[in-house]
């Protein structure tokens, strides 16, 4: 019973996940929406992702560039493992699939892990970056393993499955990925709490002095890099399962940077950060590019946001709360954020516009697309809306500087009297 | 001989070009720490606007005003960007340096449009300056090599001779002494960073006519650029010229010379077949992976020996 | 529209205010559309998108099909697969009949699986891939898919086109190509061909670079040039071709240039006035073919389009695409993924300029004429305003380039 | 008093390392701040210098240079000697001493055959690279350095630390020198002697506050003072 | 007559050009305390980074228990016993207090890189981690992140990390540096407590301190010892006076 309080938390999260399909689920077909399993799976196999980029990172203080060459190695060689498992050289659930691939991972995590452990800091992000740049040209150039340009493909449905499911709708496989999730991420929530997790911590902190406890800093880089490839492998054969291909850009730079974004966006602060970064992004990054010529730019400016003024990560943020919570007066923000909350919407407003009409100036209309809102046709070349755009934009930042003064008062005040509260007891 | 020759002028002339791009990111990333990744953004922003202003002054006028105008951009990109963000770290500077590229790369789509633009060698340069074994030598090629050549030349009297340099070079290695001794480091450090920056535009007022001029183009550069930096050493502006230099003759070099591993085994009388094992790698040729010998070299020199070929310091 | 409101509702304001493509009735027959609309590839999607509008524009103008018109639903992919594939469960979400993809034969690769194992799992749901570009010659032979249509010469095809036009008196060709998939087939089928057509040709030169990392091609031009070699026979394209060119143009080597893809968008521009008489592309369609063969209609249809856009109209083969669907919707009587497919197996069509196109049965492949364009000046339609355009230099008929596959169909009941 | 300190304090981190500094300095004065190491006498020089955000208040000739870049205080008169001889290695003794200059050309008490007067070695090789100066020369150079930019005050922090005796009697000579053009001292010292011989007045520092402050006699006499935080 | 549990023999460093140890000689005898002091700048801190392996010597030898340092990394001659604490406080800022002191722990307990152990259920672990923070003083500080922590407590904490492992041979380096005299007089019954029975080889400056604390004490002056002997005689030795002071005849 303890087991299941302390996990409350879990259980929750599990649930609603499991839920939250069916609020896509067309009944009028009796059929769950494709996309949206896709896109949920697809944030579980990087939620995997960027968590174990966050034990490099936020762990152990490593910024790699090429996290993503674990994760499509990985990937590979679950793939291989399929078509081997297909062809019946050998035997394996298709519940263990992933299992392959992060024991490829682990494979190079350890080679690889060998040449860019040896620094740290700038100098372990520069081989990281290089490492990236060598597997990501070879994944073209070698045809046996990686199949060229055209990748390795799989059929997922499989006679090996333990429970006896076929993995043909997006909605089992979503099961599976959420299963493996889980265990992915109770099993690098656990590792944090090891002497290895808790050194790699230390040695983030300051190496020399894990030196004189008498820990090889570099030892402690080497096994944290291999174990973060085999969670990144893991995610590699989730990846196989959902797309049935994997090619080289599940190496590339690119799926490095969006690890990376992600658990910046998180935040590093608290084991969550990197799942709500990863949510973020992918959001961002499926979701907006269907609807926005400019979603890059969006992205662009998110980070710049998040960098200058929240370089907590979105935990963080949540997390300057908790003295407030824990004063119980967090209702007492609630007003203020309300208040703040038109003006900030207007800047958005303003802002996205803006960008919009731009983008739909040079680009979309070049495109022959028109710009459209609730289905009215925007003219962008007359006046009107490029002058709402910019009235939005300036007087909501007006207004928002007003309210965000008024909200640090109020912010300030209520961290003094929880200070003073926490202090007191 | 003739290969050679050729080659080797090639070479020199792509060398050049890198160091133009590398020598900027090399006093920011050592005096700063910043690993700017939108220095090649800046290099993008340079061709652009050469392309657009020698649309209606001229290319001559062009290289004077557009390296202006992306110091410009760097100056503010630091002085309102780059110094909020110093304190949360390296990690930060790098991400703001990343979604400015992003921004930059997408502002240049919006204004430009998503294909090349036909920015050009101006007309008085469009001649092959003479002909060596029968190849011609374009005359723009050669004004390549002399601005690169200049500015090498510029860069270093600049550090070596002028206060400003030398201030620079106290920065570089003591900063807070610097500031103790009445030098405002702050305006130094946006001094440097939009230097740099109108460094990279200067190489994208040359290099855009030579290449490309598309959107594409600040990426296809970056990372080479960073291992140049990297290769050549933390604080060298010279271990940063050798490097260039390096990069571009292997580049060049690498494409000549027609072999591969299993051509050197052969001369140990081991004979590679399609069944030996990794025989798809025993059989790629130098120029095949010419491209990546840089970040070869790079991830080796720093495993072996962090601080590159001739840093002062870690990397 | 469920999963995409209901994304929408999630995101909030951003996305809402940021909706395109207008109301949709669901008169419409959609086509998705997916492409690289971002990123450093976006101008091929981007060309692409607005050249297909305008076809599609017309052929509802014509009537489209079944009294219905066609929508075209664009989904960037950002070149990769993933993203197409969900892009493609996105498509089959909204019931969407036709997925259409132009760039990169992984993407296809991608899709055509993709496609299959959707059909296969939801046959109350199915959906035609029509290839407009990928052109590795496995997507209709090993890998042939029946949902799978190319509308576009595969590799080989090209290779063979491109020797054919091979003039008489070159007799060293040095062959340069990207080291991957597409420009490894590109290499294996022009020494098929080369070796096949024409046995005088010796190749003297036969090189793979990798994909996008060469910023200077001037030491491949000086080893071309050392080689002896008249000609130079590439499939690259993007900065690789631009850059190649470029470069021997700039050393002023005495070359002909022998491209797939030099007529495509940003290809006339990077290439300049020094590539007078010396590039050659293989080319489905080029602006000057309609005057050149005295076709008024197509000539105004071309021309409409560069009136309207300012731009250059080089992949107006895609009407040929959305007549054939035009055609085989209006044949099969329902929007069916299954029945249009079948009306597509075979069909015949006379295309714009007058020639005769046949969608091959056997493997699904689209036979039609093909042009070698050669970049000159005092052509009639120059490209991108260099002054220079793409005058045809050979044209290549339907029944020539009849290759032979090895496709095994597999129709469903 | 042209330097004024009144309840100075300073964090490093989270550490209190000053706790309430009170000290002044008079033109042409020389004042010795002593103390054990760790007792905050470093911390004080920076914060007076801006290298350390100071609390409290700072006055130098009547304005309030708390808060000022240290650029800017360098400009208004104080000039700073670091106690870890930061020569710019890679520039020239020439160059280290020009960039002691507040502008180019400009010179005050101080000019480049002054400094080679006093020390011939630094003359000898004013174009090598400073790095490959010895300690004692680095310790010159740095100090010279300071002095080129013509402070009507400067701070020196433990000019003799690790040098050899008789390099220590050299660096009392230029103590005794920039005393002599008119430029107020305030030395950070552990060696009594010195700090005793050449001072007017002394401060004792002690766990971030000034435990004393008086003239060297009052300090001689006062062994309490000495035995508990300064001798062995 | 077992081997010292550490012996310098004509130890020598240089830095470029400069020659900071000049030749040290030194052999500190199982369970002695003893101390270095000398001015500033005289190597002392130096000295300590060699002997714990922190930069390698230029000339000599290094045993510690009778084995050579030569070439051994820091965490391999912290192995053979040896443990330091930094003048400058080296912490684990981003940790808690308590799981500062258990990394100290970890190595000489025998979990080295074990990633299957969980901490949480190290009963034995945890209760010694505890115990050590009580006697450190620090146990009501338990779960707060090191970085907070005030001065003094980072120094007990300091102090705490050195000797959590154990290690019979203890370096502290300026331990009560920059702390009152109620805080310093608290570190000094610390430390006495915690080197019960240990080799203790410590830099001060705070006299009260050496002399509470040493049982002999050498003197550094400019990279050589000048004097190595007990405390009252080094108090007596008039060039130990005159190299910390200064001559006042001078």
């Amino acid at each position: 019973m303890s087991l299941l309080r302390r996990n409350w938390l879990w259980l929750l999260a599990l649930v609603v996940l499991l839920a939250f399909p069916f609020l896509f689920y067309d009944w009028a077909k009796g059929r769950h929406s494709g996309f949206a399993l896709t896109l949920m799976s697809e944030i579980g196999v990087m939620a995997i992702f960027a968590l174990s980029f966050n034990m490099l990172m936020g762990q152990a203080g490593l910024l790699s560039f090429g996290h993503a060459v674990l994760f499509g190695l990985g990937a590979y060689c679950a793939a291989h493992v399929v078509n081997l498992v297909k062809a019946g050289t050998i035997w394996l659930p298709t519940e263990l699939v992933p299992l392959a691939g992060g024991l490829g991972g682990l494979f190079f995590g350890f080679v690889l892990g060998w040449l860019a452990t040896k620094q740290r800091a700038t100098a372990f992000a520069m081989i990281t970056m290089g490492l990236g740049e060598l597997v990501s040209a070879a994944a073209l150039m070698f045809m046996g393993f990686f199949g060229g340009e055209g990748g390795i493909t799989i059929d997922r449905v499989m006679d090996t499955s333990l429970l006896g499911v076929r993995y043909t709708s997006p909605w089992q496989v979503y099961c599976l990925v959420l299963a493996w999730a889980f265990i992915a991420a109770a099993l690098m929530r656990l590792q944090t709490q090891t002497p290895l997790g808790r050194m790699a911590n230390a040695a983030r902190d300051n190496f020399e002095r894990a030196q004189f406890v008498g820990y090889d800093p570099r030892r402690i880089r080497w096994i944290q890099f291999t174990l973060a490839g085999f969670f990144a492998g893991i995610g590699g054969g989730l990846y196989v399962l959902i797309y049935e291909i994997v090619t080289f850009d599940t190496v590339s730079a690119a799926k490095s940077a969006n690890a990376l974004l992600a658990v910046y966006i998180g935040g590093t602060g608290a084991f969550f950060g990197p799942i709500l970064g990863t949510i973020v992004v992918v959001l961002l990054q499926s979701g907006v590019s269907l609807l926005s010529n400019a979603w890059l730019l969006y992205v662009g400016v998110l980070f710049i946001v998040m960098v200058m003024y929240a370089p907590i990560g979105l935990v963080g943020l949540i997390g300057l709360h908790a003295p407030i919570w824990r004063a119980g007066r967090l209702r007492e923000l609630l007003l203020p954020y309300l208040r703040a909350l038109p003006p900030a919407l207007m800047v958005l407003l303003g802002f996205v516009l803006l960008v919009e009409l731009t983008s739909f100036t040079t680009i979309g209309a070049a495109q022959g697309k028109h710009f459209a809102i609730a289905g009215r046709t925007i003219d962008t070349t007359s006046p009107l809306p490029w002058g709402i755009a910019l009235v939005a934009l300036g007087l909501g930042a007006l207004w928002l500087r007003r309210e965000a003064r008024a909200f640090r008062l109020r912010w300030d005040a209520l961290m003094e009297d929880a200070k003073r509260q926490a202090g007191a007891s | 001989m003739e290969v050679f020759v050729v080659s080797l002028l090639n070479g020199l002339v792509y060398g050049m070009l890198l160091f133009m791009l590398a020598s900027g990111l090399t006093l920011i990333l050592s005096m700063m720490g910043v690993l700017n990744f939108a220095h090649a953004s800046a290099y993008m922003l340079g061709a652009y606007f050469a392309y657009t202003i020698s649309l209606y002054v001229g290319f001559w006028p062009a290289l004077i005003v557009a390296p202006v105008l992306c110091g410009l951009v760097g100056a503010a990109i630091e002085m309102w960007g780059l110094r909020r963000v110093h304190r949360h770290g390296h990690i930060a500077e790098l991400l703001f340096t990343f979604g400015v590229a992003l921004i930059i790369e997408k502002a240049v789509q919006m204004t430009w449009g998503l294909l090349p633009v036909p920015y050009r060698v101006p007309e008085l340069l469009d001649f092959p300056l003479f002909r060596i074994y029968g190849t011609q030598f374009p005359a723009y090629r050669a004004f390549m090599l002399l601005i690169s050549a200049l500015m090498f030349g510029a860069i270093w009297l600049g550090l070596t001779r002028t206060r400003v340099g030398l201030v620079i070079q106290a920065a570089l290695t003591h900063p807070d002494m610097a500031s103790a001794l009445g030098h405002n480091v702050p305006r130094i450090f946006t001094l440097v960073f939009a230097a740099g920056t109108a460094l990279a535009g200067l190489a994208g007022v040359i290099g855009g006519n030579y290449q490309v001029t598309e959107p594409a183009m600040a990426f296809t550069m970056g990372p080479i650029v960073f291992v140049v930096v990297v290769f050549g050493g933390l604080g060298s502006l010279t271990g940063c010229f050798i490097a260039s230099i390096l990069m571009g003759l292997i580049q060049t070099f690498a494409v000549v010379f027609d072999v591969s591993l299993a051509d050197l085994l052969a001369k140990f009388g081991i004979t590679v077949t399609a069944s030996t094992p990794f025989a798809e790698i025993l059989t790629v040729t130098l120029p095949r992976i010419g491209a990546l010998l840089p970040f070869l070299m790079m991830v080796l020199i720093l495993v072996f020996r962090p601080r590159g070929l001739m840093g002062t310091r870690d990397t | 529209m469920r999963a995409r409101s209901g994304i929408s509702i999630l995101l909030g304001l951003v996305l809402a205010i940021a909706g395109m493509g207008g109301a949709s009735a669901q008169q419409t027959i959609k086509v998705a559309y997916t492409d690289p609309l971002s990123g450093p590839f976006a101008q091929v999607g981007d060309a692409n998108l607005k050249q297909m509008q305008y076809i599609i524009d017309f052929i509802n103008a014509k009537g489209g099909a079944l009294g219905k018109k066609f929508e075209l639903v664009p989904f960037d992919n950002k070149s990769q697969p993933s993203d197409a594939l969900i892009a493609l469960k996105s498509a089959t979400d909204q019931n969407m009949p036709f997925i259409m993809q132009c760039s990169g034969s992984n993407i296809a690769a991608a899709l055509i699986d993709g496609v299959n194992k959707h059909n296969d799992r939801n046959p109350d749901n199915r959906i035609i891939y029509l290839n407009c570009g990928a052109v590795a010659p496995e997507l209709t032979n090993e890998q042939c898919s029946f949902w799978h249509f190319r509308f576009d010469l595969h590799a080989a095809m090209k290779a063979e086109v491109m020797v054919r036009a091979l003039p008489k008196e070159t007799t060293k060709v040095y062959l340069i190509n990207q080291d991957y998939l597409f420009g490894q087939s590109v290499q294996r089928e022009l020494r098929t061909y080369l070796a096949k057509l024409r046995p005088d040709v010796q190749i003297v030169g036969d090189e793979l670079i990798p994909l996008g990392k060469i910023k200077d091609f001037s030491p491949y031009i000086t080893k071309i040039k050392a080689s002896g070699a008249q000609a130079l026979m590439t499939g690259n394209w993007g900065p690789d071709m631009n850059l190649l060119i470029k470069a021997g143009i700039d050393a002023g080597a005495d070359l002909r240039y022998y491209t797939f893809y030099a007529h495509l968008a940003g290809g006339p521009t990077a290439i300049g006035a020094g590539g007078d008489g010396r590039v050659l592309s293989v080319m489905s369609f080029g602006e000057n073919v309609a005057p050149e063969l005295g076709n008024k209609e197509a000539e105004e249809f071309t021309k409409g389009f560069r009136d309207k856009h300012k731009f250059d109209f080089s992949a107006a083969g895609y009407r040929t695409i959305f007549e054939y669907l035009q055609a085989a919707v209006n044949k099969a009587g329902a929007v069916d993924a299954t029945k249009i497919a079948f009306a597509l197996e075979g069909m015949t069509i006379r295309d714009f300029l007058g020639f005769e196109t046949t969608m091959r049965k056997d493997d699904h492949q689209l036979i039609s004429e093909y042009f070698v364009g050669s970049f000159k000046k005092g052509v009639k339609y120059d490209a991108e305003n260099t002054g220079l355009g793409w005058a045809t230099a050979a044209t290549v008929l339907a029944k020539d380039v009849d290759q032979p596959n090895t496709c095994k169909m597999k129709r469903p009941r | 008093m042209m330097l004024e300190v009144r309840d100075l304090h300073a964090l490093y981190g989270k550490s209190h390392i000053l706790q309430g500094v009170d000290l002044a300095v008079d033109e042409g004065e020389i004042v010795s701040l002593l103390g054990r190491n760790g007792v905050g006498r470093s911390t004080a020089c920076k914060a007076i210098m801006g290298l350390v955000p100071p609390v409290g208040q700072i006055r130098f000739k009547g304005r309030s240079i708390a808060g000022l870049r240290p650029d800017q205080i360098a400009h208004a008169g104080i000039g700073y000697v670091p106690e870890d001889r930061q020569v710019f290695p890679s520039l020239t003794v020439k160059q280290n001493l020009e960039l002691g200059l507040k502008r180019a050309g400009v010179f005050g008490r101080w000019k480049f055959d002054d400094v080679f007067a006093l020390f011939p070695n630094l003359g000898e090789r004013r174009d090598n690279p400073a790095g490959v100066l010895s300690g004692g020369e680095q310790q010159m150079l740095t100090m010279c350095r300071t002095l080129m930019g013509d402070p009507d005050l400067v701070i020196i922090d433990e000019p003799t630390e690790g040098l050899a005796p008789r390099l220590v009697e050299q660096v009392g000579r230029l103590l005794d020198e920039i005393a002599r053009r008119g430029t107020a001292i305030l030395l950070v010292e552990q060696k009594l002697t010195i700090a005793l011989k050449i001072s007017h007045r002394l401060y004792v520092m002690g766990h971030g506050r000034i435990v004393f402050s008086g003239s060297p006699a009052e300090l001689t006499a006062n062994t309490a003072i000495r035995k508990e935080w300064l001798e062995v | 007559m077992s081997a010292p549990a550490i012996e310098l023999r004509d130890v020598r460093k240089s830095f470029g050009p400069t020659e900071i140890i000049r030749g040290v000689n030194l052999a500190i005898p199982r369970g002695e305390r003893h101390a270095v002091i000398g001015p500033n700048g005289a190597g002392k801190t130096t000295l300590f980074n060699l002997i714990s392996g922190r930069f390698p010597i230029s000339s000599g030898t290094i045993t510690v228990n009778g084995k050579s340092t030569a070439g051994l990394p820091p965490q391999e001659i912290n192995r053979l016993g040896l443990s330091r604490s930094f003048q400058i406080t080296s912490i684990f800022p981003r940790m808690t207090v308590f799981e500062n002191i258990r990394c100290g722990l970890l190595w000489s307990r025998g979990y080295r890189y074990s990633f299957w152990h969980l901490l949480g259920g190290q009963k034995a672990l945890n209760a010694e981690v505890d115990r050590l923070l009580d006697r450190l003083k620090l146990g009501d500080r338990r779960n707060v992140q090191a970085g907070l922590l005030s001065y003094a407590e980072q120094r007990a904490l300091e102090i705490g990390i050195t000797i959590a492992g154990g290690a019979d041979i203890i370096l502290l380096d300026e331990p009560t540096a920059g702390m009152s005299h109620s805080e310093t007089d608290a570190a000094v019954e610390l430390i006495r407590g915690v080197s019960e029975g240990k080799t203790l080889l410590m830099v001060e400056h705070d006299m009260s301190v050496v002399f509470g604390l040493a049982d002999r004490i050498s003197v550094l002056v400019y990279g050589e010892v000048i004097a190595s002997d007990t405390p009252a005689a080094i108090r007596g030795n008039a060039a130990v006076q005159e190299a910390y002071l200064g001559t006042i005849a001078a």
